[in-house]
């Protein structure tokens, strides 16, 4: 269960947003909404633990997450802007060194492979990341989606990005499948997506200072 | 723990491995500094035999330093750090795996071809292990103390350079303890107390700097 | 007293350039240092002043520990 | 939820107390001014002491008069960097925010008093030693810490986000801290091993008391002084930092009222 | 046509001023390059004294090559080099712009910086202005030769070494002649054969860098 | 007027597509379609002269764009997948900077905070370019249409991407007022956006190999 209570986020000069509070329990999808620049992937990025709130706190099943960070992390996937790819490995490396370096040490190349190839990579399996398109980079990194079924904590930041329609549908099912099955989905997005249930909105722009 | 020691570093050695160029590099920019010296100096025979050690040395010491930057920025670049520092696992592993594999990838191919550069400048032989004896327990405390300057500068303005700033004082000893090994060694006073002091360096660097780097890494994500 | 003229103070028995060069500049680094420091605090206050007035009072929170 | 226990937190009593920038900005005020005019003092009674009272050196002559600022201000520039590395620990250590402000504050005048030992040094060495500059031991270390500063203060400098800047600065002094004497020791041994003790700082073997009495004075001084500059500087910032607050909203109004009294 | 090269050296001198830490920092580098000679060659001020020219011109050399790959490297990396490419000014006249703006803040401060850190090598007074002026004239060369190789190596993997490679050899007699101005002058037979061979050589190169450099970048886009 | 003819592009072992045609005339938009990796940033940066093709001719008014070159490159504006940001730089720096360097003299300090306003970066006018959002960079490029319009060729690579809802539709408004003036457009983009005429779509997918 994630719980952040009373958050703040202070950047240089600008206070982006404060009295944040939001409780996730098992099941839930909910969508970081707002113009950009409002604060979205800073809210995700304090939600991770990968920064400091100004103010407030962020709890998972009742933890502050810097405190059992390993437990947390462990429990979290997190997608950000980046797509986490070496330009000169290949889809399979990157993916299986994702992986590895997460501490999914169950994964071998075999569902690695499966992972890219249902993602739409089989022909790209072996090219360097380097020359990928967008769309095909992205995909990379959200086939781990696939490997992370056991993750309950899904952070997605903007995932539909660059991806194609088909794409687009494909994952708006992914994500609806981990909700159903008790996982949790914190994500972003300017796009419309078909969600099985549409997700709980949190408009970040009541939140604005 | 020690499966995703391995992974880490078995992927930086795969890339630098990709990234061939890279490794060839550092080593032969280690070559033309070490050759340029002549043109620079003149090319007097005892002249060059007396600053022989200092500039193998001083030129293995920037061929390091030049490599550092490499360490963490592409990582930092393409949001893999990101990753790692949200990995269950203890960051210091996997700074160490990093460490590691770029010691074996820029330091170890210094001294090795050390000893042939050497000869070079016409050094005595009987200098020679030792040369690549303090090579081998100095540049090791280069990339560790160089680690935890790059994880400062990651992403800072400038990073490149200030990196340079930050670490130079901190190799200082090490390069008095190097060169002056081999120069122990040619005034006939015996290197083991130099060696020694490297060897002590490198254990207490390796107890120290990876937590440190490990630190840095995750204020620099803040 | 040491010396027998004001300008034998100033020659410092030939020594006066390394003596006042010396003095000299560390007073001027002092007073430069010291001009910095309270003008540092001075254009703070205005420059958060004016950034103030320019956001509003929304930015104000009470605690930020 | 924690928002009570924060409360807690923040009204320590006693001493700690002051660990808060809230209340240390105006204690801070009210002591600067205080110190700094115990260093005018100081120092008008110590250059009286080192220009007057001292008798000139049979060995150096005059010149020798430039200890009077060469020695405090090289163990200022030492102490500074330790007293530094002292505040990261305690700002790695307890999470408060006003330590990394004390170091940062001090830096700028530990690099000032680093190059002023170097400066006047150098200024001492030409007539005394014939040049400007010579490897030796000491003066290398002290050059290097002027790097160790430098690199401090362009670290700090180029990290825009202020928590960033506080940490990596502080874990920076710190490695650098480990360092400086591992620098100190290492320089000395190559030295000497190399070259003998072929110049050595000329300790004068039976240093008038009167002189020591000068030295001593012009380092009080410089201690006063670095106190006094750091008071100020941690004051600008501490608004800096905590611009966010109310009571530096309010700072900020009552100083606008009194325009013109802003010092 | 002007226009347009003063806007862009107006921008880069801007970028360098906003990333300040970077001005200084090639500077600190060559600083610290310069000191940390003694502590590998030893401090004998006799011996300082005769590699002295060598180690600050060598230094001045690297100084120069560090900061190379970042003439272009940020604009490839965010994609202004495709833009300027796509503008419709001759290319030369930007590339020629962007050097300009490079040796000014990378090149000048060294040659400024030299003659104060000769002294620390307790070198002649007399060839100072030699000194000043042979890195007056050498720096830029450096600059122009360089940029050609951070274009040809632009997005290159391993770029930054292979960089270093490709320069170096083009940087030795520029080196020979720099170094040798003063040494020439030390030794009494007069810097100005040397010093008119680096002036020919600047003019040569600042008449074919720049057309090579932007042929080598619009290849780099391809 | 754009020609294109029987174009095709290879990219290491892979012809993405070969014996394309294209011909656009004054108020034309085309809308390059087709699934991640088919090949479309390859083409539109094969449009704009920024690579060569493999076989076939791009032209502009019956000249090869590689020919006249300059008067070609006067005439277009390309915005990339890269926003061609500098990060120390601010957004009015950073717009004024592409302005000069694209040969537009005219424009002034004055425009282009008119644009970088217009488009809705009012508040971060002098902040570094690394500190905006996703969204506000992709803005700062965009702020380059509203100064353009005096070229008539515009090419944009997936302008849509990390937008929000108002500004994709403020932005589909000017594209289509460029096209009603005279202009022609060529883009890529995965989402829908309301253009006040369809574009004419041309499906990459068709000539894929
Ligand atoms: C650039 C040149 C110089 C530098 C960087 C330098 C640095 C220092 C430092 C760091 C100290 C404090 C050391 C300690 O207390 O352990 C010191 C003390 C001192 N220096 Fe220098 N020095 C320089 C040149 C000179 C010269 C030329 C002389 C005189 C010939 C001199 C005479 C002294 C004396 C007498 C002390 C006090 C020693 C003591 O109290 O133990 N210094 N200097
Ligand atoms: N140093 C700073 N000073 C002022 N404002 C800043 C500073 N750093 C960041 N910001 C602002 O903070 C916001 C960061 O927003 P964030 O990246 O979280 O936006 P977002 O909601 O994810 O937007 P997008 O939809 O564009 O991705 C931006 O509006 C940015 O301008
Ligand atoms: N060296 C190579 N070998 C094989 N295939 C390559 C090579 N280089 C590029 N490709 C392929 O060429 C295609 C390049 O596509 P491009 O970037 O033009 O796609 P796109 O249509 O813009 O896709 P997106 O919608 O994802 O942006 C990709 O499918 C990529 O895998
Ligand atoms: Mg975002
Ligand atoms: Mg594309």
């Amino acid at each position: 269960m994630l719980q952040a209570t009373d958050l703040a986020c202070l950047k240089g000069d600008r206070l982006l947003f404060r009295g944040l509070a939001l409780t996730l329990g098992p099941g839930d999808m909910l969508r970081v909404a707002g113009p950009n620049g409002v604060g979205k992937t800073s809210l995700l990025r304090l939600l991770t633990g990968l920064t400091w709130p100004e103010a407030g706190e962020v709890a998972w099943h009742g933890v502050p997450v810097r405190r059992e960070r390993e437990a947390f992390h462990r429990a979290l996937l997190y997608l950000g802007h980046a797509a986490a790819l070496n330009d000169l490995l290949s889809p399979l490396e990157n993916l299986r060194f994702a992986c590895a370096a997460a501490g999914d040490e169950d994964v071998d190349e075999e569902r690695c492979a499966q992972a890219l190839v249902r993602i739409g990579l089989a022909r790209q399996l072996d090219l360097p990341a380097r020359v990928l398109s967008q769309g095909q980079r992205r995909r990379v990194g959200l086939a781990r989606l696939f490997l992370s079924a056991h993750r309950p904590l899904w952070v997605l930041d903007e995932p539909f990005t660059a991806l194609d329609v088909n794409a687009v549908a494909e994952l708006a099912t992914t994500l609806s499948d981990h909700c159903a099955a008790g996982g949790t989905v914190v994500l972003t997005t300017h796009q419309e997506a078909p969600f099985a249930r549409a997700p709980q909105v949190l408009d970040l722009g009541a939140y604005a200072c | 723990m020690l499966s995703s020691f391995l992974a880490i570093l078995r992927r930086d050695l795969l890339l630098s491995w990709r990234g061939r160029a890279d490794l060839l590099v550092t080593l032969a920019f280690f070559v033309v500094v070490v050759c340029l010296f002549p043109f620079g100096v003149g090319a007097e025979p005892n002249q060059l035999r007396a600053i022989a050690p200092g500039v193998l040395w001083v030129a293995a010491l920037l061929a390091s330093l030049l490599a550092l930057h490499r360490l963490f920025a592409q990582d930092h670049a393409d949001g893999t750090l990101e990753q790692l520092l949200l990995s269950s696992e203890p960051a210091v592993l996997w700074v160490l795996a990093k460490i590691t594999a770029f010691w074996l990838t820029t330091g170890l191919p210094l001294v090795l071809a050390a000893p042939g550069l050497a000869l070079l400048f016409d050094m005595e032989q009987g200098a020679l292990p030792v040369l690549t004896l303090s090579l081998a327990l100095g540049t090791p405390i280069l990339a560790l103390l160089g680690a935890v300057g790059a994880a400062l500068t990651l992403g800072v303005r400038g990073g490149g350079m200030l990196l340079a700033l930050l670490v130079l004082p901190l190799y200082v000893p090490v390069l008095i303890f190097g060169a002056g090994a081999v120069d122990a060694q040619l005034g006939g006073t015996g290197a083991t107390a130099h060696l020694l002091l490297l060897g002590g360096g490198l254990a207490g660097a390796l107890a120290l700097a990876p937590w440190a780097c490990a630190a840095a890494l995750r204020i620099a994500m803040e | 007293m040491q010396w027998e003229s004001w300008s034998a103070f100033w020659q410092m028995g030939g020594a006066g350039p390394f003596v006042w060069g010396s003095y000299g500049l560390t007073l001027v680094l002092v007073a430069v240092e010291l001009v910095l420091v309270l003008r540092r605090r001075k254009d703070t206050v205005l420059r958060l002043l004016r950034w103030r007035r320019a956001v509003g009072k929304d930015v104000r929170m009470e605690s930020l520990e | 939820m924690t928002s009570p226990g924060r409360a807690a937190a923040r009204a320590p009593e006693g001493w700690l107390r002051f660990a808060a920038p809230q209340q240390f900005y105006p204690l801070a005020g009210r002591l600067a001014p205080w110190f700094a005019a115990l260093a005018a003092l100081l120092t008008i009674v110590g250059l009286y002491i080192g220009f007057f009272l001292a008798p000139t050196d049979f060995q150096q002559g005059e010149v020798y008069r430039v200890i009077f600022i060469h020695v405090p201000a090289a163990w200022m520039s030492m102490l500074i960097y330790l007293v530094m590395a002292f505040w990261s620990a305690v700002g790695l250590v307890m999470n408060t925010r006003l330590s990394f402000i004390m170091s940062q504050a001090l830096a700028p005048t530990g690099a000032m008093f680093c190059f002023v030992a170097l400066w006047t040094g150098a200024l001492w060495g030409k007539p005394t030693w014939g040049a400007y500059w010579v490897w030796d031991a000491r003066l290398t270390s002290q050059l290097l810490l002027l790097f160790l500063y430098f690199g401090f203060i362009a670290l700090t400098r180029a990290i825009e986000d202020p928590r960033r800047a506080d940490r990596a600065g502080a874990v920076l002094a710190l490695v650098g801290a480990v360092n400086v004497p591992i620098i100190y020791f290492s320089v000395q041994w190559w030295n000497t091993l190399h070259q003998g003790a072929s110049v050595s700082l000329t300790k004068a073997p039976s240093m008038a008391s009167i002189m020591l009495a000068g030295m001593l004075v012009m380092a009080l001084a410089a201690w006063m002084y670095s106190i006094a500059v750091a008071l100020w500087r941690v004051r600008a910032l501490i608004l800096e930092r905590e611009r966010h607050t109310e009571w530096v909203g309010e700072v900020l109004e009552a100083e606008a009222r009194t325009a013109g009294g802003v010092r």
